[in-house]
This record gives structure tokens, sequence and C-alpha cells, in this order.
């Protein structure tokens, strides 16, 4: 087992582990901590398995930074709905209809 | 235990299981994209290979994702203007911390100089240095430094859009002679790639400074503002 | 096997456990940037100095500070006149 | 030289007028329209015009090839998707310009996540690198997000944020899709991967989680929770803009990856069982459609229909025989340009109706056929479409997918096309059922600008002459498909 594979098996278990939170939680700021735990763990598989035995890669890496941006860009955007929906509401949930 | 969190568990158990097999039943690629990117970096612009992928090779990848970036700041301003907000009281009126502010100022400023330089040759680049950028605007507004030209809102909508419109200039002026968008002259390709690095430096920078300072400030008071959309629904 | 790489990778699940089982939200998003640090360094074992720069200032650091901002905004003392279900917790 | 030209002004264009309308004064925003709708149109109809004369084609960004650059693919799918986007969101933007002085605190910003949204999409229309997808993705994704938001009421702002959740947690499955991908195939780009695809476990993970995704981003039943809030909430042309137009985006890459990976890699019940949920979504949309109350409901809930019948796409086209599997990519992408525009005219038309009668509710109609004729033709224009009666372009598709289903001997989905235009005979008869009753309560009526009446009316009209002139656009969708051109 090289390091690289390691990291991807904790982002295997990262992914799982966030899932779990993402859909188990109700109060958004936790939802965004759980999406953000998710978005590690792709990206742990995307380096680790990408790097299993075959040595370093650039691609992945410029991916990577690529992905971190477009998630804090979007968890900046949820954060920004999510005051304001707080604002209007006084809740930090979103109502159980549908 | 709800049906949400035995959904949640079971959905969670099936996904990890699914990606340990994907993880241990993995053949090895025959494609091998790093050798293609080691025998390209001459012709790249620039030394270090994170660089020439962000800014030559997939350097579409980098322009949409500061659109998404850009978007983000969109929404916020767009929020604020449907639902505005008191003005805000300055931060933390510490003398100490604006005493420590003076002299961490200039070594932040000095750190992103320094990352953006090095990103051509070595870790670093445009998005590290326009972070370190935005913590110094983050420092700023905690010491309450009055920061005349950030509330200037047309300078901030100039320096926000400026890194995309430079990237999408420079696309298209290197289509001139007939080569497609992004082709970078290999003579002018490390020149157009720093251009390109500052300015996207100086845009993240105001960007992620603009995502923390356009959410509804403390000074105001969801209760009253509660209160008042609930007179004019 | 690579001791060091197993016991970080330990560690980051442990923590990301952490972060998304803990009570208090402060606490939460504390373990949260805690994660996102150690992130850094599973970047640096990886070979990624970029993307542990790129995590340490984005990831853990920007994304922190935002979600404690929007913290110190949740805990804004609150009128007596709004009790709604879902407010804290 | 101006064929290189106009594909990448496709996503420049849009992206340099979003940030432009960032940069001048509120009153000059929508005027920008003016520019760049003339322009994104040329630009649409000289890819159209190369492709006939000149063939399919890959744009190579950069100047690199795939797989170490990033490549574009101007094939007869994409270029019909652009040219589809080109007349729902010109129109949707015509309409928006006077629909919005009546919200001036949301106006403003609609213009720049218009053009950003825009930009995404002819972005993923074009994508031949599945990363490059992703990205094109929260583009799209984001802005569409944004637009929900825009008025910043409490519905609107819940609506957005379970629309984002949605959003956020289908791309990252996409992503994780992607990131098994690239460790097993090494290339981001779909050429290689269609060379290279073989069947193994990491591949079926990859696209398990590819679908799943896509699925939630599409709201395909049962995943649809987010979309009748955000579509039937929003701002009348965003809604138009959402239901016509971005939820196509993740069933294009859908079919997309689908064509790449799927008819050699994935087992056959996968196939089988999208075709189950989009039939689940045909009875279960069309069921809601016609209980609600809110007329943009009921349109939204109709979008959740609609969105079934493209998914019989992948029953009729996976080991099917050559010429099922052609009529079945006919039928489909018919079904998916047809939908587009009469979705779009029915959301317009509801609009111009909510406005006539200043309420929502669908029982506050009655007696308006006497007053908004041309709004309700409309109406009725684009209902005829949904419901698959002839001439219509919905009619047509789903006459091909009929075919399909016959040639490859799946009679079930008979029962689906059937039942289903029935569901939206239910639903949109119920509408012109309260309009045409007589009743006490309606007894004047707004009227609102004409632009907002033809804007709808040419969208309309339009649903129906694609069934009429059919032959032409299938031709010209299948260039550069596996699907021949014959």
């Amino acid at each position: 087992m090289s390091g690289a594979l390691v990291f991807a098996w904790s982002g295997v278990l990262l992914f799982g582990l966030g899932l779990f939170g993402f859909i188990a939680h109700r109060h958004l700021l936790r939802r965004l901590l759980a999406f953000n735990i998710m978005g590690s763990g792709s990206f742990l598989v995307l380096v680790g398995l990408a790097q299993d035995g075959r040595g370093v890669d650039p691609v992945p890496h410029a991916m990577v930074i690529t992905g971190i941006v477009v998630a804090v860009a979007s968890t900046a955007l949820a954060l920004v709905v999510f005051r304001r929906w707080y604002r209007a509401s006084g809740r930090t949930d979103l109502p159980e209809d549908t | 235990m709800s049906l949400r969190l035995v959904s949640a568990a079971l959905l969670c158990v099936a996904v990890t299981v699914a990606l340990a097999w994907a993880v241990l039943d993995r053949p090895l690629p025959e494609e091998n994209l790093p050798d293609r990117v080691a025998a390209a970096m001459p012709e790249s612009g620039v030394d270090h290979p994170v660089t020439a992928v962000l800014l030559n090779f997939r350097s579409y990848d980098t322009l949409l994702e500061i659109a998404v970036l850009l978007l983000a700041v969109v929404v916020a301003l767009a929020l604020r203007e449907a639902q505005p907000d008191q003005p805000e009281a300055m931060g933390l009126d510490n003398p100490l911390l604006r005493a420590v502010m003076a002299w961490l100022l200039p070594l932040i400023l000095i750190v992103a100089g320094f990352l953006l330089w090095a990103g051509s040759y070595q870790p670093g680049g445009a998005f590290q240095a326009g972070s370190v950028l935005a913590a110094a605007g983050v420092l700023l507004r905690l010491a309450g430094v009055t920061t005349a030209w950030l509330d200037n809102a047309t300078l901030m909508r100039a320096g926000l859009a400026l890194g995309l419109l430079t990237f999408l200039g420079v696309g298209l002026l290197v289509m001139i002679p007939g080569a497609p968008f992004l082709t970078y002259p290999l003579e002018y390709a490390g020149t157009l790639i720093l251009v390109i690095e500052l300015t996207l430096t100086l845009s993240i920078g105001l960007t992620l400074i603009s995502l923390f300072r356009l959410t509804p400030p403390y000074a105001d008071d969801p209760d009253e503002a509660r209160e008042q959309a609930g007179k004019t629904p | 096997m690579p001791w060091l790489d197993l016991l970080l990778g330990l560690t980051l699940v442990v923590t990301a456990g952490l972060a998304l089982a803990a009570r208090d939200l402060f606490r939460a998003v504390v373990m949260f940037i805690v994660f996102g640090l150690l992130m850094a360094l599973a970047w640096v074992r990886l070979h990624a100095p970029d993307i542990a720069l790129a995590e340490a200032a984005i990831g853990a650091g920007l994304t922190g500070v935002l979600l404690l901002d929007t913290l110190g905004y949740l805990r804004r003392p609150f009128g007596s006149r709004v009790d709604k279900p879902g407010k804290h917790q | 030289m101006i064929g290189l030209w106009s594909v990448p002004l496709l996503f420049a264009l849009p992206l340099a007028l979003g940030i432009l309308s960032l940069l001048v004064t509120p009153a000059w925003r929508p005027r920008l329209i003016f520019v760049g709708l003339p322009l994104l149109t040329l630009a649409s109809v000289d890819v159209l015009a190369r492709l006939v004369l000149e063939g399919p084609r890959i744009y190579e960004l950069g100047g690199w090839e795939a797989p170490l650059g990033i490549n574009l693919v101007v094939d007869g799918l994409a270029v019909g998707m652009i040219l589809m986007t080109t007349l729902v969101a010109s129109l949707c933007a015509l309409y928006a310009r006077v629909y919005l002085r009546d919200y001036p605190a949301s106006s403003s910003f609609f213009w720049p996540l218009l053009w950003l949204l825009w930009a995404g999409m002819n972005g993923i229309w074009l994508a031949e690198d599945i990363f490059n997808l992703y990205v094109g993705l929260e583009v799209m994704g984001l802005a569409a997000v944004g637009m929900v938001a825009l008025r910043a009421t409490p519905q609107a702002l819940a609506a957005a944020m379970r629309y984002l959740l949605a959003a956020l947690l289908g791309s990252l499955a996409y992503l994780l899709g992607v990131a098994l991908l690239y460790a097993t195939y090494g290339t981001l780009s779909m050429a290689g991967l269609q060379e290279a695809a073989a069947p193994n476990a990491t591949t079926h993970v990859a696209l398990a989680l590819i679908i799943l995704g896509l699925l939630l981003k599409t709201a395909l039943f049962p995943l649809h929770a987010w979309l009748p809030p955000a579509h039937g909430g929003a701002l009348t042309p965003v809604s138009a803009l959402l239901s016509a137009l971005v939820i196509k985006g993740s069933f294009y890459i859908l079919m997309r990856i689908w064509l790449v990976l799927g008819p050699e890699v994935t087992p056959i019940f996968t196939a089988q069982l999208l075709g189950v949920l989009g039939a689940g979504a045909v009875f279960y949309g069309g069921w809601m459609a016609w209980r609600q109350h809110h007329l943009k409901q009921l349109v939204a809930y109709s979008t959740v229909a609609q969105i079934g019948y493209l998914f019989l796409f992948f029953p009729l086209v996976t080991g099917t025989g050559p010429e099922a599997a052609r009529l079945a990519w006919d039928g489909t992408l018919m079904m998916l340009v047809a939908h587009a525009l009469a979705k779009a005219a029915l959301f317009l038309s509801a609009g111009n109706l909510i406005l006539a009668v200043g309420s929502t509710q669908i029982s506050h109609l009655v007696g308006i056929s006497r007053f908004r004729p041309m709004s309700l033709f409309s109406f009725g224009l684009a209902g005829v479409s949904l419901m698959g009666l002839p001439p219509s372009g919905g009619f047509t598709g789903k006459w091909l997918l009929l075919h399909s289903a016959i040639l490859s001997d799946q009679w079930w989905w008979l029962i689906v096309l059937f039942l289903g235009g029935l569901l939206s005979a239910a639903y949109i008869f119920k509408v012109f059922r309260m309009s045409f009753r007589e009743g006490p309560q309606i007894d004047r009526s707004i009227t609102p600008p004409l632009t907002l009446d033809v804007t709808a009316l040419i969208l309309a009209s339009a649903s129906i002459l694609i069934g009429l002139t059919a032959h032409l656009p299938l031709f010209w969708l299948r260039l550069g498909s596996a699907f021949g051109a014959g």
C-alpha cells in the first residue's frame, strides 16, 4: 500500500462520512461543513488514486486547485443565501414540506 | 431513529462500499498524461508544471472557475440590493490590533507578491497570492481600519472585473494571427501568463474580500429586519 | 507500510467525524478548520505543495473565516420576540 | 478564419457581457441585450452554417490536443443545443427587459446572472472534457441558484437554498465519478474514454456516481423535490429559462456520457431502470400538476413530468437495433427541443395571465378568456405540444419514440407515452376550463405590455413549427453522432 493509496482510502471514508452528515443534519451550517468534507474526500480520491503506483501527476493537482476555488465560491454563495434566509425567517434549517 | 437518519446511514454505507470496490478493482491506466505534460513543458512559457496546466494547457477551466467566483459575488450583491442592510459599524477598535496590523500588512503584501512571482517556477500562483491578499483585507476590517477605497463600489467592481476581462482579452487577442482561443505564442507565453496572473491575483483577492463584506453585518438586527419584512410582504 | 501517512489519514477521518458530530456549533467549525490544516499536511505528503498552499489559505483559512463570521451572526443576542423551532443547535 | 472566432465567442461573449453589465449603471444593464443578442445569434448561425457546409469538428483550445488540453466538440448535437439556447434565451431576455420593470430591486442583477448562465450553458454544450463539464455545470448551476434567489423573499431564499444543496451534492457525486474515471483511464477527454472504456468495477461505480449526480441536477423523479419551489416560485423569465434550458444541461451531459461509456460498459438493467424512473416521473409529475392550485406550480410540475419522457432514451437506445436506436435519438432530441420551446412559452404566458388577473391562483382565472385571448392562445399552443397532439414538436417526438419502442419490442413504454399524454391534457384543460367559465369574480383585467404576449407567442408557435419541419433539424442534430446522417 503506497502513501497515495492511504490518502485515497481516507478520501473514500471522508466522502461517506460527509454524505451521512449532509443528509442527516438539518442545520444548514452543519450541512455546509459536511459538503466541504465530502469535497475534500473527492479531492483526495482524485489525487491519491491518480498517483498510486505512478508518481506525481500535475494534472489532478491543477484540477484540485480549481475544485477548491469552486468549493469556496459555492460555500460563500451558500452562506450569503443562508444569512439572508436566517435574517428573513429566523430559521437555521429548511422547512420540512415538499 | 428517524427515517432521515436511517436513509442517511444506508446511503453512506452503500456509497462507501461501492467506492471501496472501485478502489480495489481498479486497473492502471494506459494513457500517461504526466509524460505528455512533461514533454510539452518547454512550450508552456513557465517552469512549474501545475502553473502550466492551470494557465496554459487547461486555462479554459481556470477561466470558467473565475466566472464561478464572480458569480458568488454577483449573488451577494443582488441579495444585498433586494434586502438592504443598515450601515455597518466598524470592527473592533483595538489599538494593539492596529499596531500589529501596521507591522503585519506590509509583510502580508510581500508574501502575496512572492507567492505570485514564485508561481512560474515553484509552488504558488494567483490563487494562493489572491487569498493572502484577501486575508489582509479581512484583517483590516477586523482591525477597524477605514478602507475608503474598499467601499468605493465602482472601483471595487472594476477591480473584480479586471482579472476575468484581461483573461478573456488575452484569449481573444492571440486569435488575431489565426490561432484558436487562448493559444499563447511561445515567445510571449511567459509574459502573457504573468500578466493574467497579476490581474487575477488582484481580482481574486477583491472577490474574496467582497464575499466577506457583502453579507449582512453584525450591526444589523435580524429581529428588526424580520419585523420590517413582515410589514411589507 | 507508510505509518505516517496512515496516521495522518486516520486523524483526518477522526477530525472530520468530530466536526460533524460536535454538539456545539463553534466547536464543529473549529474542528473543521483543524481538518483543513490537516488536509494541507496531507497534500504535502502527496507531493502537492501547490494544493497545500491553496488548501491552507482558501480551504481552511478563508472558508473558516466565513464560517466563523456566519456563526457570529447567528449568535447575536436575540430579542425574545422570535422563538421559532430550529433556531439553535 | 471566422469559423475559428464564432466557437469561442459563444462563451467568451456572454462572459464579457456578464462582466460589463456589472460595470455599467443599472439603467444600462438591460440595454446590453441589444448588443449581445444579435452577436450571439450571428455566432450561433455561423456555427450552424459551418457544421452544414464543412461537417462536425473538434476545436482545440490553446492549440493543445486532448488529453493534454481541453477540446470543444462542434457536432450536430452541440450546435442544435446552442441554437435552441440562443432562441429561447433571447426571447426570455426580451421578455425580462419589460417584465422586470415591476421588480426594480431584483432586476439589476438579473442581467449579469443571465449572461453568466448563458456562458455556462454554451460551455456545457461544447464541452468534450469531463472535468471541464464539471466547471461548466457549476457556472450554470450557481447562476441558476442566484436567479432563483433574486427576489430575496423568504420563499425565494428557501427555494434557492434547497436548489443549491441539491446542485452541490449532484456536482460532488459527478466530480467523484470523474476522479475514478481519471484514475482508471488517465484521460479526461470523452474521445479518449470512448476508446479505452472497459467494463470493470471502477467504471461501473464511476458511472453510477455520475448518473446519480446528474439525475439529482435534472430533477428526475424521485429526486425532483427541489424543482417545483425553485421553478414555480422564481420570477417568470427565470422560471422559463430554468425549466426550458437549465435542466437540459445536466440531461445533455448524461446523454453524452452514456453514449461514450454506456452501451458497452453498463448492464442493461441500468437503462431499463432509468426508463422506469422516467415513467414514474411522467405519472407522478402529471398527477401532481393536475392537483396544483397555483398556475406556475402547475407548470413546474409539468416539467417534472416532461423530464420523464427524455429518460425513455436510455432503454430505447441501449441493446436495441440500429434503427430503433436512431429513432430513439431523434425522438428524444425532438422531445427535448419541443419541451424547451413549449415550456418557455407556457411559463411566459402563465406569467402574462398572472399579470392580467393579479393572482397566481388558477381559480382566479375565471372568465379571463374574454380579456386576454392572446395570452391564453399561447398557453394553449404550448399545451398542444406538451400533450403531444399533431402537428406539434411534442407529437413528432412521441411518434418517433413510439416507433422506436415498437421496433425494439418494448411495448410497455407505449403505455407511458399514452397515459402521459392524457395526464398532460388533464392539467392543461384544467386551466382552460377555468378561463372559459363565466363568473362574477372578474370584470376587468390588467393589460400586460405587448412584448410579453409576443415573445410567448413566438415560442409557442416555434414549438408547433418544429414538429411540421422536423426533418431538417433532426438531420442536422445527427451530424457527427453515432447515428449517422442518413
